[in-house]
């Protein structure tokens, strides 16, 4: 259980963390960012592992263990992604003479 | 406390900050795949901990569906390829809001139960915010979950009409304000299992019927919107659950999809507003005439000139894409690298189809990205340059968008390639590009068409510039 | 009183706003950030304020006052200096043709 | 809750995101000035909210005290001198440190008389974590206070003599161990009013140590590391009394002060822990020896070279401030801009005596911030700049720096004047500048020397240019 106001507070300073490290970020990494963010808030899995660690009945049971498979779907798929991405990018510093530059 | 929920508080601090540390190394191309090592590494240890969490049952359960729902997506996300990659960030991306509108379910689920005085325990119940919260996170996240579902089977060709009948607001409007009647209604202590039913089966309806009138191409702007709805879906949740990394994790990617959302569309010229609500292109207005006729060239002219040019400028676009051309284009760059000419890549912030996506595709194809320039610092260059190459881009380059008033993409910045010496533009005839309107750039006097598929046509390139002596 | 886990995490976040924040700005405003940032952890003063009110003792109530009193200082003179430094930052754009651009 | 509270704390929460958002407005001159003003609202609503809060007695004190600090802070920092700047920061700095140290008092005070049996009340206890921070945050915020009042001594010119010991490190090292010493045995519930005053006396005692031996051309760094201090003590005050809007605001500064003083540092090419304790300048070696002599110009040849020049750049430096020649400085450009000259003022980031030293007087004089230019962007102009005229600069444009590594600025990055086809250089004579050392510049074949006071010689200038034909 979480006082409101300092929910607030966290939410509010969240977002300007969020706005500010996302407004330095070059065009040219765009799509991995998107993929990135993406993947962070595959953080929704631990959300639905502790639903479904509480569900009691079936029913709830059954949710419960949907909303996992899709929050470790988020997880794993928004990681490979961006890390395959992020990956191709590199400098032609290290190989110097070999590019066309 | 005793030391394993401290232990366990700590782990997810920690991830917190991890996420935090490692979006912010993604500000760079050199630090950026070190960003996403540590935000896994966050991630790994926030799902361990829970585990160890006091009070949890159905731990076989959790390990099944985790273990499920990583492989599927490690599988299909290490074989998709590059140029799919903005359906696949949809797809992962619903799963998160369809995991957020999960949890939301369960908890509504419970409180129903335990409002009904038979089955009544003792565990405590919800406060009437974390009840609000946790019901508007369940809506957020079910919009997002149908809405991305429809936004990747767009993108993957699987529905390719736009859904569109009269009234359509107006029916738009009805489902989400009756959705969040219910969701009202829940909230003030009439939970019950068919209402829950209900309210997510409207709010689902909602991001489905809300989706399908938007265009395919208009996509990645909805999916990033879609990728903000599930970080503040996940942010509320968490507030539910009590656990500051969701609310953290998730408003960060709420505030930076949001930014990121204007980013793009303001790079199209258009309002968010537009994008989702707009018939985009049919803005009316006579289309100013364009006189002249393109005038073709053949590859071999087209090598030689680019052979003894001193600088020459690749402007990918869509066309690139669609012809999985780059490989072909970084051979051609290469072999007129060897020769002494200096040549750069210029970049549109919204060539292709999402942001970022040319610079994706080229270094998949193992283009170094300093060789690579953004559009504010190359369009000066441009009186410099002896041929500009347009591969598969059309709109990016429109001097229209700068002359015409009643052109739909009139105020969009372009690349000013027409300010080139020469200009080769290679695509596979007349076809327009997204915004679907004329190009007066090849109709330019020093422009030259090159038709042909994008990676045919560099292919030919590549014959033929061997074939001149150097 | 505030969960000791919520305070680091206000912490955590403050702290990374403060630095992004900071991050971008231009050297030409560095004095008057300085003294704008001297300003803002003035609110000192409200905390001073908590403390002469909950002071018993006259021994306690003199600290008190003193921690107002400079405190009210931090935050009056850093507003102060600061709006004075801002005020004279102007650009030529507005009274075009009169400088020498 | 009932309103009230809930009130009271919605007001903190407004003034903690007034100040962030203020900070965020000072990013830019065109909105700095509404970022203060901003910032100013958030205080005055705290301040006025905590007058409402419960439990508040003394509330006359309080008010007298508030009065009288607000209206003697208001009164001085109207009518100081811009180049006094500097001084001002680091007394309402040492201000705010100190009001920190005095919440850390009271509260200990307050924690002693109820471990006292005989007294024990029924308010509660700070909890160890509570009282620890508090601890900690008057240690911090008493240091902040002796040194920054030290500080303002020695810009003020009222402590010249840098004051120096042997062995002095190592008794600061035990002052501070001391401090930390009975620190420790107040947080583990031996709390007494004679600790708690040796406490603060070895505290206060500390800072005065710490920062006497610091030269007083170093200051500007120290009080930007005080200022973060500062920040920071409030931020743990703040965690003791609970409030939430004292914890943002003082780690938001704490944050941003930290990474002020890194850039300062980085600017002057020295380490944070080399301005604390090194001994700057005694970095042994011999220094290159310089051939050539000094050459003298009189003001009015100076004056026809700029007036027939085409590019003028100015490069003011300390100096300038000494002279408060700011004024004719910017007569002397608008009189050459009316002759059709180009002129541009470069800034070296750590020209003077504090970052943006410079910048805040030219603007003081009414220079448009649009007509001066960074080092980085001038840098690479000054081959095609005619005249370049450095007035009271020294340090920031020696060329020694680059050249000689065994000067003790070798390594800071320097304004590139020597590329200039001419340079002028105003100043009284052959006094060095901050770091002591000999400038190459002023021996090279394309340099003037304009001796005199900064404000006499250019005022000279101006009247000499009055009298040349246009
Ligand atoms: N990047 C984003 O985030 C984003 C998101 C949504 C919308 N958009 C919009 O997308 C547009 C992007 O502009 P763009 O210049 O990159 O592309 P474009 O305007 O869509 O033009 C693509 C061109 O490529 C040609 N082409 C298609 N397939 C080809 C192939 N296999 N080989 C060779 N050429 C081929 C087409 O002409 P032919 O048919 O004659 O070959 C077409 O003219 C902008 O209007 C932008 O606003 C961008
Ligand atoms: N900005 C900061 O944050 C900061 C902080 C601490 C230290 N510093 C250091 O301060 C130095 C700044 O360099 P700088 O080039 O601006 O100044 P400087 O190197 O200190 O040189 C100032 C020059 O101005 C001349 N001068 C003094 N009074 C004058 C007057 N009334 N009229 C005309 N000339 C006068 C002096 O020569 P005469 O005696 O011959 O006239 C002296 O050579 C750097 O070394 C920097 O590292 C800067």
């Amino acid at each position: 259980m979480i006082d409101g106001f300092l929910a607030l507070y966290i939410f509010m300073l969240a977002a300007f963390t969020g706005y500010e490290i996302i407004a330095r970020v070059p065009v040219i990494l765009h799509t991995p960012l998107m993929s990135g963010s993406n993947f962070v808030h595959g953080i929704v899995l631990v959300g639905a592992m502790i639903a479904l660690g509480q569900a009691q009945t079936p029913f709830e049971m059954a949710i419960g263990f949907v909303g996992v498979l899709l929050g470790a779907g988020n997880a794993a798929g928004g990681y490979v992604v961006t890390e395959r991405m992020l990956e191709m990018f590199k400098s032609s510093k290290p190989q110097a003479g070999k590019g066309s530059k | 406390m005793s030391w394993l929920p401290i232990l366990i508080k700590g782990c997810y601090f920690l991830a917190a900050l991890l996420f935090i540390l490692g979006l912010k190394r993604m500000s760079s191309p050199r630090t950026a795949r070190g960003g996403i090592v540590w935000a896994g590494y966050g991630m790994l240890l926030a799902v361990l901990a829970t585990f160890f969490l006091p009070d949890m049952h159905n731990r076989g359960l959790i390990i099944a569906a985790v273990l499920v729902g990583v492989g599927a997506a490690w599988w299909s996300g290490r074989r998709v390829a590059m140029t799919s990659m903005p359906q696949m960030v949809a797809l992962y991306n619903g799963m998160g809001g369809g995991a957020a509108a999960a949890i939301g379910a369960v908890e509504l689920i419970g409180y129903a139960r335990h409002l009904d005085p038979a089955l009544a325990s003792t565990a405590a119940l919800l406060s009437p915010v974390e009840l609000s919260l946790g019901v508007l996170g369940a809506l957020i996240g079910a919009v997002s979950f149908s809405g991305s579902l429809i936004a990747f089977a767009k993108l993957q060709g699987w529905l390719d009409k736009r859904f569109v009948f009269p009234a359509q607001r107006v029916v738009n409007m009805l489902l989400l304000a009756a959705a969040v009647l219910i969701g009202v209604l829940l909230v003030s202590g009439h939970a019950s299992l068919p209402l829950i039913a209900a309210f997510f089966a409207l709010a689902l309806l909602f991001g489905l019927m809300m989706t399908l009138p938007i265009g395919g191409a208009d996509m990645p702007v909805v999916i990033s919107l879609y990728n903000a709805f599930t970080g503040l879906a996940v942010a509320f949740e968490g507030f539910v659950l009590g656990n500051e990394a969701m609310i953290i994790a998730g408003t960060v990617v709420g505030a930076a999809g949001t930014l990121l959302t204007q980013l793009m569309a303001k790079a199209m010229n258009r309002s968010i507003g537009n994008v989702l609500f707009g018939s985009f292109g049919a803005s009316g207005g006579e289309a100013q005439a364009i006189a002249g006729a393109q005038k073709p060239i053949d590859a071999s002219d087209a090598a030689v000139m680019m052979a003894y040019a001193e600088r020459v400028v690749i402007v990918p676009g869509y066309g690139l894409a669609v012809a999985q051309a780059q490989h072909k284009v970084w051979e051609f760059a290469k072999l007129l690298g060897e020769r002494g000419v200096k040549v750069k890549f210029a970049i549109h912030p919204v060539a292709g189809r999402m942001p970022g996506h040319m610079n994706v595709l080229l270094a998949e194809a193992g283009v170094p990205y300093d060789l690579i320039a953004d559009m504010d610092d190359i369009n000066p260059e441009f009186p410099n340059v002896d041929v500009a190459l347009v591969i598969g881009a059309n709109d990016v380059v429109n001097p229209l968008a700068k002359t015409d008033p009643a052109s739909p993409i009139y105020g969009m910045p372009i690349l000013d390639v027409m300010n080139a010496k020469h200009v080769i533009v290679i695509k596979r005839g007349k076809g327009t590009g997204f915004a679907g309107i004329e190009n007066a750039l090849f109709y330019a006097d020093n422009t030259r068409m090159l038709y042909g598929d994008g990676q045919a046509a560099v292919g030919e390139l590549v014959t033929a510039l061997k074939s001149v002596d150097s």
